[in-house]
């Protein structure tokens, strides 16, 4: 039998020499162009790193061209980022061309660094989930598509960070991006009363509603949904396969935007809701696409050099950051869950 | 296998990022699993809607997590992906491969899996993407022997994750590294054998910039800084104010708390170190001209999670400063008697933020013996609903 | 009554503020209720705890409030107090008083009451502290002849209030003193018929320094505003740039949204119409060179409230901007439509800000028929839990 | 039989002839001095007003002798203020000073205008109240005496506003003064069995706990109290007489600083925990008046000019108040109630 509990390689494993030798010696960097970063140690050793988007979704055969790329001017070594994205960690300067070549032959664009677009976190959609309220990977390649030239280049006013998750789970973690795309339902669950019973643990269930929409239906043995109440979360389906949420039309995405990770400057912050829904419309999702292009080149207008689009709000106002997207605000912009108050505006200090 | 069965999929071959499409195609022709993940993809274009059918519980011996079940809802029409299990291999530290490592999985994927794979999951584990039952414990045992683990999933302890920190990165105030690895090492029961309230996540950042997202997407977030000054090289200054670079504005008017001054005549910027928050903003403008303290160590938060139940929560302070040393003995104390008090306290399904929401950060910080500081807060409570503990009340 | 019955008391007659017990006792000699008072008081103080019963309701002909019951709990030892029921009686809009109007009001208090009373009750209202059951419907009968009636007590309108507004105030943008009594009189019955779920406050404040607590203090907060440009005297701003005055410290940099500029050779100061958020910082600093705009009107804002029972709210904004011109219709018709709500779904003793929270903004304007604008928030939500009205819903 | 439902006199009956000229057309105003207000209009009518600090609980007599002051300087005309304070309107500015002196005579000090601290808002307390914590106008007047000085001068950075509630309905609103005190109880409600279900409405009892820390007692007919979620608010005492909860040794004032009503440059805020207990010690509550002081001096020191009390925080941060004002932080300070979650500082950017 094979060993349990033996844990991840030591990634000491991992690491290419010049990286050993001068591990936490990184004096400083420099970002030599899109997709090119120079770190410099203090013992003078210099690492030259490419970066290429990926899909995300890769095939082994792709995975071993890469490799071949990586023996070939890395001496054998690369990494994946925290979006995906394949760092090569070169030594020698002189290989940043070629590789750069032979990434474009397979297809690889080097970019997604400093006042970029990177590439999108996202989840598995209609491709490995069972909860989806939209595909991941098509969205994401027709908006990357649409935004390319973001990555490939340094021209935006700061990072800016996009990401999807295709139901309220959110595994992409969206809610503090730039701009999170989350897949949604807009219909209550179609509860099986039939099956509820055998497949479900009625408590769980109840348990599982955030906004307490769900109580027992005794007599079914099943439960019964409350209309007003529910958001269609799509919790409870979660919990229980008879309670099935999606719905092909009316399923679609919500975007946010003016979120952040990092502490820079600012603390990190929540995306908060711009568009409440576009429809699921594979496989190139146009309305999505284009409504994420014009909340970035909107930002790309107007923020200054060195501003988040968080940030960028934060200067002007949500209701002048409204007027300049041109988005429509409704009652679905008021939060209505548990710490909605404090997000209400208790003061005469606001634009017209 | 032939385009034209998937006219929509082809749509997303087109255009200049690289298409996952074409990725799948790449193993249809070896591989009916991707073939049938094709048509059923495509089915799912058409319809709008997801073709997997909900759960299904299967594993490998000795395991309680690790792989997530998948079955189609219509195996008859696709029956390369009747069975289409994930498998979530814990990833090394940071990320970083041999070419060796890679291909090792390459071939024991390409042996019992579709081909397929996400590098990575956004959790951070390999994801080996389908698979059917049979094949699972024999792919494990293949990986287990060429050195590879699975990752978590279910009630435990999830895969920990770090930023590339003192392997790639000059603003590392920690060893993201061997922090990640020390602590999956030594909580590989917790990670591998679901018995917890929900998940746990922990995520590793070397300092402020957080480029591992702990703070938003980890129940315990390990966050590099420093305890002294920032430290300041003039020259470095001199050199970005030569080249034209707006320190002022760029810089001193972003410090969030206006702890640094500039004097432009002669190039020379200072720090009132008792008004820094090391927010790393001034370092990453000015790289070459400042850098970290040297007292380093890590602020700890808790509580990050997404939106399910009670909306997303971001992870908060819970400890300002710890020092980071091997074998983080502090840090995995700390862990285990958080994990004991939500283990005793949580409801099912109820994060370890939950349920410090619930019952009040008092309770918690009694539970694990941490003193309550200003730092864990924005700002103090607003409301006069004070508790008080029996020890405190005076009785006569 | 000999001081030396009262010790504790006594220390609170030292000290330059001026002294209550001083005035409880001008009136122990005259007024059997005032020494009983100050009899009880000083056991409070020997004992830490008050000495009044538990509620208790009185009241008068027609009302269902404006009296506050209150009973000794030793009515034995102090029979000057065993009734000591408090009349609240309806100020004047902004506190405004001829000294006949203040000396019928003490005649009246001298023949029925303690002697003693509040200017004012924290409300707003003249409290007058203190009668015997008997004594209460006399002396509104006297107080009614002589113009005066009752103020709000239980489950009602309270007694609105008001800044000094245009009567003694530069920067009201709207008529505080008529807003105030215009909607006091048109909603007699409600002030004085309790029949809601709870309590309803309203304040009129002229402008946004606020000075009667309108926003945190009122369910409804009327606050004058303008919707046009600032008007800046460059000559009054010259004035005060000579006189020394930190204009750029003092001024341009403190306003929230730098929407002033100021030119220090020129000595002329200029804003940018569209990012004032009419604050009223500048104008307030800057008297004699800044003045509200021209085109006026409120903002009103709905929900505050104290801390029982989920914390204190402050208002936050329901309409942007309204004209307030007499007879005040708009604003009366949306108070009536938003009590229909409350009154239809509110429980017992719930605020009307805390009936929107558990229902939602949504449903508040639906119901109320406002339009959603972003002023409304501070920032949207963050959340995804968003509701879809029936009619929003594709059906095939 | 009276009149029912005649309102309140219109206001114009109280307005003196320089108003009622001026009524709307103030332009501009100066303070003169400490408690002395010149309005100038835009017919180039002159409006001084001379404030004069008070009590609150006002003898009728002394009532009758403001009005022989008014009759005398100003035409029988007078107003008080939201906080309580009695204005003197005045024509002539020769009055002023003679008014001045008699005020004196009378002990009412002339103050509270500008960058100064002016009447404390408070509530009944022990004189008319039968749920507080604590007493209002003894602990007012202690405190008033010993900031006496900054009422009659203006050398603070700005307004500090302090204000009193003697339990916690919080009648005198302090959740957004500079400086709020509210009587606090620190022990649970006692149960008298017999008399709840004789007094009091189960479900309302239950109905009225924030916390949920009431449940019903069916076989007595009473309810009981979990002891770990009652913070000792007292509302059901409120809806119940035989749930008293007054406790002499254990009830006490709590002290919260840093908020503000005004939209002056920030939106109102409200006052955060500085000091979760002081014990009640009458007649002069030197712990509690000792406290207010140094929370005063601390700001008098180290605020800038221009910059309210919680404004100070906000630039020092929460931390370095606590340092500063010598106060120790604990698990009080930190909220647990409803909103708490958006208090928790979700950032590593902080000071040590
Ligand atoms: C490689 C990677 C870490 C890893 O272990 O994988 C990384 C690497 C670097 N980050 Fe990062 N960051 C990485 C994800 C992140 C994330 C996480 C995320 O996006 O999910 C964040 C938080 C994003 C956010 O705030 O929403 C992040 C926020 C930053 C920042 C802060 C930017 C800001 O001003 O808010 C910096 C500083 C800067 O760029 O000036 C930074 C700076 C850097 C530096 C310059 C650090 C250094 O000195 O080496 C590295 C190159 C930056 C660049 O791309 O311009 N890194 N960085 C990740 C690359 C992801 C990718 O493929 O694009
Ligand atoms: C594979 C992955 C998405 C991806 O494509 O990358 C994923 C996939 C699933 N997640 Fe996730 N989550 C994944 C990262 C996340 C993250 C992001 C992170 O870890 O940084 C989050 C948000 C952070 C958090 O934990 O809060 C996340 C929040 C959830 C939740 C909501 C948990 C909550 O408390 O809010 C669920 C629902 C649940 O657990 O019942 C969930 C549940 C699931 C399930 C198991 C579906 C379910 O209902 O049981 C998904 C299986 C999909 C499949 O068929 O493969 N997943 N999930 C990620 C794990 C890969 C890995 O191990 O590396
Ligand atoms: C007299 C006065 C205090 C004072 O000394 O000034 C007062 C006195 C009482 N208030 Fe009040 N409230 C007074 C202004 C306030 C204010 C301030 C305001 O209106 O600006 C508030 C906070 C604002 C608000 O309404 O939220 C206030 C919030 C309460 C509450 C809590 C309500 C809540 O929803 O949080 C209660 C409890 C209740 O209603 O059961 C309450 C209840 C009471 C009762 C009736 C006691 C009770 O439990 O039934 C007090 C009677 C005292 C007495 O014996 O005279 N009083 N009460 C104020 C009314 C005078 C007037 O009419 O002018
Ligand atoms: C008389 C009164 C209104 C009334 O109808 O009774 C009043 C009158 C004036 N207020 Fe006020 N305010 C009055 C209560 C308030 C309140 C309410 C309160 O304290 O409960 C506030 C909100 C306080 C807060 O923010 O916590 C208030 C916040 C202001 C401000 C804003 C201060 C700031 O920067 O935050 C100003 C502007 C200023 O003083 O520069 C102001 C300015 C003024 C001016 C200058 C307005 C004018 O041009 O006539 C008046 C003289 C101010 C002074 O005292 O220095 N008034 N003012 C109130 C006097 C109370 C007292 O006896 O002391
Ligand atoms: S976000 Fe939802 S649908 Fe997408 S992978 Fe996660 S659980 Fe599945
Ligand atoms: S979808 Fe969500 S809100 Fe609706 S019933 Fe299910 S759990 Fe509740
Ligand atoms: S979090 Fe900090 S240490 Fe880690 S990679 Fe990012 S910048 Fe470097
Ligand atoms: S690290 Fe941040 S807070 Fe510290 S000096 Fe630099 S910019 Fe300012
Ligand atoms: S609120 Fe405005 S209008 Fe009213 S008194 Fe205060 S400053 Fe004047
Ligand atoms: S009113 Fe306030 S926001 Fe407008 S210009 Fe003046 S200071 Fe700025
Ligand atoms: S604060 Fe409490 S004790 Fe004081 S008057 Fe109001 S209800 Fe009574
Ligand atoms: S005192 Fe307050 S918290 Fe305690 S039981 Fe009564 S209502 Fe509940």
């Amino acid at each position: 039998m094979a060993k349990t509990d033996i844990g991840p390689p030591h990634y000491s494993q991992m690491l290419p020499p010049i990286i050993k030798e001068n591990y936490g010696k990184w004096k400083y960097h420099e970002i030599l162009r899109p997709g090119v970063l120079k770190h410099v140690s203090e013992t003078g050793a210099e690492l030259y790193t490419v970066r290429a988007g990926s899909p995300r979704l890769l095939a082994i055969d792709t995975i071993r061209e890469i490799c071949n790329l990586a023996d070939k001017y890395c001496d054998g070594y690369l990494r994946f980022t925290s979006r995906y994205n394949i760092e090569f960690l070169l030594t020698n300067p002189a290989n940043i061309d070629p590789l750069i070549e032979d990434l474009k032959k397979l297809g690889f664009p080097v970019g997604g660094t400093g006042p970029a677009i990177t590439n999108m976190v996202h989840t598995q959609g209609w491709v490995h989930c069972h909860t989806p309220a939209t595909d991941a990977s098509g969205i994401v390649k027709a908006i990357m598509d649409e935004l390319y030239d973001y990555f490939v280049s340094m021209k935006l006013p700061a990072k800016l960070r996009i990401s999807l998750a295709c139901c309220l789970n959110m595994c992409g973690a969206v809610h503090c991006s730039d701009i999170g795309l989350v897949g949604i339902h807009r219909t209550i669950p179609k509860i099986d009363h039939e099956w509820v019973p055998k497949q479900c643990e009625i408590p769980t269930v109840i348990a599982s509603c955030p906004t307490f929409a769900i109580r027992p239906d005794p007599k079914r043995k099943s439960v019964q949904i409350n209309e007003e109440k529910c958001m269609y979360c799509g919790n409870c389906y979660t919990m229980c396969p008879a309670m099935p949420i999606a719905d092909p039309d009316n399923d679609g995405v919500a975007i946010f935007v003016g979120g952040k990770v990092s502490n820079a400057r600012t603390a990190p912050k929540f995306s908060r809701l711009a568009i409440p829904w576009l429809p699921n419309n594979p496989p190139r999702w146009p309305e999505v696409v284009q409504a994420v292009k014009k909340l970035v080149d909107v930002y790309a207008r107007n923020a200054r050099e060195g501003e988040r689009y968080g940030e960028w709000i934060d200067r002007i106002g949500w209701e002048t950051f409204f007027k300049l997207a041109e988005i429509p605000f409704t009652e679905k912009h008021i939060d209505d869950f548990i710490f909605s108050v404090p997000t209400f505006r208790t003061t005469t200090n606001f634009r017209w | 296998m032939a385009g034209s069965e998937t006219p929509l999929l082809n749509e997303l071959e087109k255009g200049p990022w690289p298409s996952f499409v074409t990725e799948i195609k790449k193993m249809a022709d070896k591989k009916p699993a991707a073939r049938d993940l094709l048509g059923q993809l495509e089915l799912s274009y058409k319809e709008k809607r997801g073709h997997w059918k909900h759960g299904g519980i299967v594993g490998v011996t000795g395991y309680g997590g690790g792989v997530i079940g998948r079955y189609s809802d219509s195996p008859d029409k696709f029956p390369g992906v009747a069975e289409f299990h994930t498998m979530r291999i814990n990833q090394p530290s940071g990320w970083f491969y041999s070419t060796k490592a890679l291909r090792e999985i390459c071939d024991i994927w390409e042996k019992y899996g579709s081909g397929l794979t996400n590098f990575h999951g956004s959790t951070g584990d390999i994801i080996l993407l389908g698979a059917p039952t049979a094949h699972l414990q024999p792919a494990f045992d293949e990986l287990s022997e060429h050195g590879y683990d699975l990752g978590g999933s279910g009630s435990d302890l999830r895969t920990p994750s770090c930023c590339a920190g003192p392997a790639r990165c000059e603003n590392a105030c920690i060893d993201t590294l061997d922090i990640c690895y020390a602590i999956t090492m030594e909580f590989q029961d917790e990670l591998h054998r679901p018995m917890w309230p929900y998940k746990f996540k922990i995520k590793v950042a070397g300092c402020a910039n957080d480029c591992v997202a702990a703070i938003p997407r980890a129940d315990f977030a390990i966050v590099g800084t420093w305890r002294d000054t920032l430290r300041i090289d003039q020259d470095g200054v001199r050199e970005y104010a030569e080249r034209g670079f707006d320190i002022q504005g760029q810089v001193v008017e972003r410090c969030p708390t206006k702890a640094l001054s500039y004097d432009p005549a002669a190039k020379q910027l200072s720090v009132r170190a008792e008004d820094c928050v090391r927010c790393v903003h001034c370092i990453n403008k000015m790289p070459k001209a400042i850098r970290p303290g040297v007292e380093r160590g890590a602020t700890l938060l808790i509580g990050g999670k997404a939106t399910i139940l009670q909306t997303a929560f971001l992870s908060w302070v819970i400890v300002p400063f710890m020092k980071m040393e091997p074998p983080y003995t502090e840090v995995k104390e700390l862990l285990r008697k958080i994990w004991e008090w939500w283990d005793e306290h949580g409801k099912m399904r109820e994060r370890v933020g939950e349920l410090i929401y619930r019952l009040g950060m008092r309770n918690f910080l009694r539970a694990v013996d941490l003193p309550a500081v200003p730092q864990m807060v924005f700002e103090p409570r607003a409301n006069p609903y004070i508790f008080w503990w029996p020890e405190e009340i005076i009785r006569k």
